[in-house]
């Protein structure tokens, strides 16, 4: 049973390394937004393993829900602004 | 386990932290926030996990007599749960800066706000 | 006594209710919001009377109805019932100022505003780790909120940068509570401060710990993670700003504290640390600062850096930490909120347009009363904290830390008082200030709580350590009393103010020991003869008799000084003084500038030289500094030697001597001149009375002090030589009579010490006269340069004879005193061995006679201008001081044992052998005998027969008209410069041209400069960047890692 | 690039002090002494099922106080810094027509969502979950709708009314547990009743549904401002 959870929590935890990356390096805004949502998301699934409901609805329904909406919101808001503070000379990663 | 979801929180926050300083763009700063938060969050929620344990709701199976013997500790769930809705709130309140900053200046970019040096 | 949980549910419930109402009544939520507020600030004023009158104790508060480790509880002792009515009044203050913009801003920013204060008093209250985080979030928060208060565009910029460095704090501040936390099983403070930690968990509670004092310090803005403050600081609301400094930085302060009591001594230092970095580095940024609520923020800053490093000594300081830290925390909340009111009633930003309050006597009042307690001046808190701190930090041997905070608080006395003599001197800019009484009514309250509040510390000080409240003492009292009376016209103070002093002096001549009684008789006696000058002034003189009264206050308590402390505090009450009276000046904006800083660097050495003779005792009589530990002694003397000599412009620190008295006014410079350098003089008799002969590293410290004076004689008097301003030429002529002085005192015998304290009379006399008629010329004739005078003797006979007595009394011509002082002085050269020092004096001798026949022969002989043909001679008031001083000059020619006589006995207490022998007009000394009567007898015939027959032969003499002079057949471009005066001493000026080279000047010159370059180039680190402010909090964090742990 | 380099220096140092924090870390077998307080006392005392919740509703009740307060500011001053614009954004903006699917999905899905939000934020002393999470999820009802009709003048004064009175009767009930029962925030003004009931554990259920209330309130204010914006390309 234990060694289960040990291997899921692995691969969640790969998955939100792996999201989080995704989201900082990433080159498109949205996309960025779209990945912290889903690291939040599998926190929160990562809590329901940690045996901590309470706090695994509260990430589900706001840290991934509610915060990725207000980036949409926002983000819908300043379009223009979206690849501002790239510099110039390329940004190496992608 | 615990130490590994320790460590993914750890680098969570970390990995947050370097998106905030590297970026200059102010909603990407903002977004790196958030998976900081998300990244303490976990770390928290672990340091509270003990194996072999359960949830801390007293129900059928968890009988109100001896509880203590069954359940995780419950205080870092209690804070946790705080430091989430904190989280929240003051990214929304960043995020309407950074509007409103946009909207000033028509750019994003954190460097194009220096008037105020020396 | 309420319980504090209504000051929460108050906040909270009123800014919940002002939902409800609609937007448009702004109006009636205003009201709601000040009712709330003077609510809030109720509660905690009943605690606080609670607390002082009926002596209740302290009181846990328990939330939830169960038992602290397992609910959260708050504390109100009698540390949190203060800081909670500072936080609340302030708020209070600034949401009576901020009237307008709240109602703009709409129920919202009021809500805002109630739930910051809440929060501020949150963090003072709770006894609860993560109730302390939750309160830090709102006040965060919050505060990013308020910041739209201001119509500064750049404000909103400036709030994101601190969310940006307060999302990082709070991820620290977090993991640092939860892994204390699992170490020590609560959350609660004083149960983790008690917690026994299991074995394992000491390292990671440790580092747990680190991580939560790392994020509370950055809370208070310590170096270089602070540009964010700074931006918040520069464009937002002052009346905000002011809300911001005094209680965010009280509430963070005491939180630092509460989480240093559960980390336990081992982290004091690391608090230390970061507190010193932070005051200098500030301290320094602030120099160059041209904005004002900038230079503000830095101050704060520094202030909150310096009670840091007072929390870090605690170990030190026991339970005397509250008196200083509150002392020093309070007189910065006050003084910084007050400042920043008054910046709001500006109108620009730039620290010359803060001289439009000059239209304004009380604001202007209000400005140097907040300077004053930023710089911990007497008779505010800050002083007393300043000397406990200082105290005990001289005693436990802490002198590197004790030098670094004293060399902060002169940087920053230097820029504070900078500012003052900007606001007071430069030009004003168009519009006036702009103060509806809304906005006025906190700054008056601000300070008379500054003022209130220094009569209490005053009153704690008394209680606790013994120093008797300085705004008791009957001098101050009467000085300060003026400050009452100002309305009143000139005369009617002047007045006053002399039958003030004489009365003084005859209730208490009886109590001074004979070396005493002669500087109370200058002080006093002196002092109300230099004041009838000032009967010649018409109109009120806003602000002159009160800071003449604090000098003359000043000097009196110094003289009746008996312990360190009152000493101290009569000098710096006499240097502030004086530093008003030559402030008044026209152009003496920088000069007074240069004084203050020279007298204020002397103060603090005398401070530390006292502290470090005190060696932690409270009570420190002066006469004890004989017995100081003989390893100590020589450093204590060398400190408070080089103090005493800033006041007496020893060469080296004498440059802000010739600006400060050639600028001041006309009857100021006698005063300043004559009567204020004896107070330097009387501190080194004190001192060489006390401590006599030290040696340091086998150098004999009187012997160096010797060549010192010898060389100010030498120097000062050959500056004066070349000087082409009449009044400079007196104020150089003083520094070589100073070292005539310090040179009898450095001889260490009886005759030595009965010259210098005959040159102190002497010098007071003539130099007064000669201050006043040279003063009395430049007001008839306009001008103060030499050679624009000429032929003056017809027009103006009185003081032609004024100047005449003066400069055969400085000479040493046989009949006046002046020779009765070398001849004493010549005495004692024999009885000493000191040979060489002795020839470098006698040379200085002739130089001052060079300079002495400049100034008669420049200004009163030769011929008369045209421009000066209708000169009258100079006014009543003017000239009738300068006939006393002739008459006393010649009393004291011709009796000179009058007032040297019963000193003379007294001095043989220390110097038994070399006295004088008095016999009715005979004085027989060892070497001789001065007959005075019968050499002024002598003289007398002699000049007269020399005047009958110079007239004789003068008859037939040719007049020559003046100016028909041709060059090469055009006229001169400017005719004045071929007067004779012009240049006079030209030839002496090739021959000894390298001696008088401004080194001193450049000297210090240079070191300002340094600093302010240093200061220039540093604060560029403050790119305005967010991100690198975040960048710049982790390499704190680092930093202090690396270094702390 | 010589910044990124110095933030990837400082994050390593920072990446140190967390593995030494990591490696340090020992977990607990036994329950710490507050652990085991509320372990034990929660049934008697509070007679809460949901311990999580008697901690965060009654012993630290102060905490939550303060973050419903947080909620309430950031509402509040989003509101300020976005209100400035909105006075003219109202007249002239050009919507997109909304779906088909979108209109007939909304009006299915929304009461479902409200009665989800209601029912969490009701069972929160007995079930995980509870006032926040109940909150955010009648938030993403309120959304949905104002997604669906961006038309629909949005109820501003009841929302705002909602939100107030919901924190009023909170500090109301907590000045209540300082006056009648035990402390500030108290919950046990109420009687306990039967472990696991509905209506037990005192005030807890009206606090929590009083705090779904407003944080529900709070969240849909913040989205209908931020949906107010004007939209600046």
């Amino acid at each position: 049973m234990s060694l289960l959870l040990t291997a899921m929590t692995f691969v969640l935890c790969i998955a939100m390394i792996v999201a989080a990356l995704v989201s900082i390096l990433g080159r498109s805004l949205p996309i960025a937004i779209l990945a912290a949502g889903l690291v939040s998301l599998v926190a929160s699934v990562l809590f329901v393993i940690l045996a901590s409901p309470d706090v695994a609805m509260t990430e589900a329904a706001i840290g991934s829900g509610l915060s990725t909406f207000l980036f949409f919101f926002v983000l819908g808001r300043v379009r223009g602004g979206e690849r501002d503070g790239e510099d110039e000379s390329g940004s190496e990663h992608g | 386990m615990i130490h590994l979801a320790m460590a993914t929180g750890f680098l969570l926050i970390l990995i947050g932290f370097y998106g905030a300083v590297s970026n200059r763009n102010i909603l990407r700063m903002i977004v790196a926030f958030t998976i900081a938060d998300s990244g303490v969050n976990l770390v928290i929620v672990a340091i509270g996990y003990m194996p072999g344990r359960t949830a801390p709701i007293l129900d059928a199976t968890v009988k109100a007599g001896y509880a203590a013997a069954r359940i995780i500790d419950p205080v870092p769930q209690a804070l946790v749960l705080t430091a989430i809705v904190i989280g929240v709130g003051v990214t929304a309140l960043m995020l309407a800066y950074a509007y409103k900053l946009y909207e000033k200046k028509r750019s994003l970019d954190i460097a194009k706000f220096t008037e105020l040096r020396g | 006594m309420l319980s504090p949980l209504y000051l929460v549910a108050a906040a909270l419930a009123a800014s919940f209710t002002l939902g409800l109402l609609n937007p448009k009544r702004s109006g009636a939520a205003y009201a709601i919001t000040l009712v709330t507020l003077a609510f809030m600030a109720w509660v905690p004023a009943g605690w606080l009377w609670g607390f002082m009158a009926e002596g209740a104790q302290p009181v846990e508060i328990y939330t939830a109805g169960a038992l602290p480790p397992y609910a959260i509880n708050l504390r109100m002792g009698l540390a949190e019932a203060a800081m909670t009515l500072l936080i609340t009044l302030t708020g209070l203050l600034s949401a009576l100022y901020l009237k307008e913009s709240l109602i703009k801003l709409g129920h919202r920013g009021m809500a805002v505003l109630m739930v910051a204060l809440m929060a501020f008093c949150g963090i003072v209250l709770t006894r609860d780790l993560f109730n302390l985080f939750v309160f830090f979030e709102l006040a965060a928060i919050s505060t990013a909120g308020l910041i739209l208060l201001s119509e500064d565009e750049r404000a909103l910029s400036a709030g994101f940068k601190y969310l940006i460095v307060s999302q990082l704090v709070s991820t620290f501040l977090l993991i640092g509570i939860l892994f204390a936390y699992h170490a020590s099983g609560t959350l609660n403070l004083d149960t983790m401060a008690s917690a026994r930690l299991p074995h394992g968990s000491a390292p990671s509670f440790a580092l747990a710990f680190f991580l939560m004092f790392i994020a509370l310090v950055t809370e208070l803005k310590p170096f270089p993670a602070n540009g964010w403050a700074l931006d918040i600081y520069e464009s937002a609301h002052p009346a905000y700003s002011a809300l911001f400094s005094a209680a965010a930085a009280t509430a963070s302060l005491y939180a630092v504290d509460k989480l240093l009591l559960v980390g336990g001594p081992g982290w004091y230092p690391m608090a230390t640390g970061i507190g010193i970095t932070t005051f200098l580095a500030a301290n320094l940024f602030a120099l160059p600062q041209g904005n004002d609520r900038r230079l503000l923020g830095y101050s704060s800053l520094a202030q909150i850096g310096l009670i840091l490093v007072v929390l870090g000594q605690r170990d030190l300081l026991g339970e005397g930490t509250p008196f200083i830290a509150f002392g020093l925390l309070v007189s910065h909340a006050v003084a910084k909120a007050g400042l920043y009111w008054l910046s709001g009633l500006v109108g620009g930003r730039s620290l010359t347009d803060w001289a439009a309050l000059r239209g304004r006597p009380l604001l202007v009042f209000a400005f140097i009363s907040f300077v004053a307690m930023l710089t911990s001046l007497p008779p505010f808190p800050g002083f007393y904290a300043k000397w406990e701190l200082v105290r005990v930090l001289a005693g436990e041997g802490r002198l590197a830390l004790l030098a670094l905070i004293l060399i902060g608080a002169l940087v920053e006395a230097g820029y504070l008082f900078r500012w003052f003599g900007y606001m007071l001197k430069r030009e004003a800019p168009a519009e006036a200030v702009n103060g509806e009484p809304h906005q006025v009514v906190p700054v008056y309250v601000a300070v008379l709580a500054g003022w209130v509040l220094g009569y209490f510390w005053g009153e704690l000080s008394g209680v606790g350590l013994g120093h008797h409240n300085l705004l008791l003492s009957l001098p101050l009292a009467f000085a300060l009393g003026f400050l009452l009376l100002d309305w009143l016209p000139a005369w009617v103070k002047n007045t006053l103010a002399i039958t003030g002093m004489v009365a003084f002096f005859f209730l208490t001549y009886a109590e001074y020991d004979p070396l005493r009684l002669i500087f109370a008789l200058i002080f006093l006696i002196g002092g109300a003869i230099t004041l009838l000058a000032s009967y010649d002034a018409h109109g009120r003189r806003i602000g002159f008799y009160p800071a003449a009264m604090l000098m003359y206050a000043g000097m009196v308590m110094l003289v009746r000084a008996n312990d360190s402390f009152e000493f101290f505090a009569a000098w710096e009450l006499l240097t502030l003084g004086s530093y008003f009276l030559i402030l008044r000046g026209k152009h003496s904006e920088p000069h007074a500038l240069s004084y203050i800083l020279f007298s204020l660097g002397g103060a603090f050495l005398i401070l530390a030289g006292f502290a470090l003779a005190a060696g932690g005792a409270a009570q420190f009589p002066i006469t004890a500094l004989g017995q100081v530990a003989p390893a100590v002694a020589p450093w204590v003397f060398l400190l408070l030697a080089t103090g005493f000599m800033t006041k007496t412009a020893a060469i080296g620190l004498h440059i802000w001597l010739p600006g400060a008295h050639a600028e001041a006014e006309t009857d100021v410079s006698p005063m300043v001149s004559g009567i204020l350098l004896k107070a330097g003089l009387f501190g080194l008799f004190v001192l060489l009375m006390a401590m006599g002969k030290q040696r340091l590293y086998g150098v004999e410290l009187t012997h160096v002090l010797l060549w010192v004076a010898a060389f100010t004689a030498l120097l000062g008097n050959l500056m004066a030589v070349f000087q082409e301003d009449a009044k400079r030429l007196l104020a150089y002529s003083s520094i070589g009579q100073m070292g005539y002085a310090l040179f009898g005192l450095a001889l260490m015998n009886h005759l030595g010490w009965l010259m210098a304290l005959m040159f102190v009379i002497n010098h007071y006399i003539y130099k007064s006269m000669l201050f006043l008629s040279v003063g009395g010329v430049a007001k008839r004739t306009g001008t103060r340069e030499m050679y624009r005078m000429g032929g003056l003797i017809r027009l103006m006979p009185l003081s032609f004879i004024a100047v005449l007595i003066g400069i055969i009394a400085i000479s040493g011509v046989p009949p006046l005193s002046g020779f009765g002082g070398r001849w004493i002085f010549y005495n004692a050269i024999l009885a000493s061995d000191y040979r060489l020092p002795m020839v470098i004096l006698f040379l200085a001798g002739p130089v001052a006679f060079l300079y002495l026949f400049r100034l008669i022969h420049s200004i009163f002989l030769g011929q008369l201008k045209d421009e000066l043909r209708r000169v009258k001679e100079a006014p009543f008031w003017i000239a009738l001081p300068q006939m006393l001083y002739v008459g006393l000059l010649l009393a004291f020619a011709l009796a000179p044992g009058l007032a040297l006589r019963r000193v003379d006995t007294y001095l043989n207490l220390f110097f038994p052998e070399g006295g004088l022998h008095w016999e009715g007009f005979e004085i027989t000394s060892d070497y001789g005998y001065w007959n005075p009567v019968a050499i002024m007898i002598v003289v007398a015939v002699i000049f007269v027969s020399l005047f009958a027959w110079l007239l004789f032969v003068n008859r037939r003499a040719q007049k020559v008209k003046q100016f028909n002079i041709v060059f090469s057949a055009e006229r001169p471009f400017r005719p004045e410069t071929t007067h004779f005066a012009w240049n006079f001493f030209a030839p002496y000026r090739k021959a000894l041209g390298f001696l008088v080279q401004p080194y001193a000047t450049t000297f210090w010159g240079a070191l300002t400069d340094f600093l302010h370059t240093a200061g220039d180039l540093a604060r560029r680190l403050y790119d305005g960047n967010g991100q690198s402010y975040a960048l710049h909090f982790l390499a704190f964090v680092v930093i202090v890692f690396g270094v702390g742990v | 690039m010589v910044k990124r380099l110095g933030a990837l220096l400082l994050l390593l140092a920072i990446g140190g002090i967390f593995t030494s924090l990591l490696v340090g870390y020992v977990p607990d077998t036994e329950l710490n002494d507050t652990a085991r307080y509320y372990a034990y006392h929660t049934a008697a005392d509070i007679g809460s099922a949901n311990i999580v919740t008697a901690i965060v509703i009654t012993y630290r009740g102060l905490d939550t106080l303060g973050e419903v307060t947080v909620l309430f500011l950031a509402a509040a001053i989003l509101g300020l810094v976005l209100a400035r614009g909105r006075r003219q954004a109202q007249a002239r903006r050009a919507l997109t027509p909304v779906g088909e699917l979108l209109t007939t999905g909304s009006r299915v899905l929304v009461p479902l969502i409200m009665l989800l939000g209601v029912y969490v934020f009701i069972n929160g002393h007995l079930t995980p979950g509870g006032g926040f999470q109940g909150g955010a999820v009648i938030a993403s009802g309120v959304l949905l709708l104002l997604l669906a009709g961006p038309r629909k003048p949005f109820a501003h004064s009841l929302i705002a009314a909602v939100e107030s009175l919901a924190g009023v009767f909170y500090v109301v009930i907590g000045l209540m547990g300082l006056v009648l029962a035990g402390g500030f925030l108290d919950s046990r003004v109420l009687p306990l009743g039967v472990l696991g009931a509905l209506f037990s554990a005192g005030t807890i259920p009206i606090i929590y549904t009083l705090i779904g209330l407003k944080v529900g309130a709070e969240f849909s204010v913040m989205l209908s401002d931020l949906a107010e914006t004007e939209e600046l390309g």
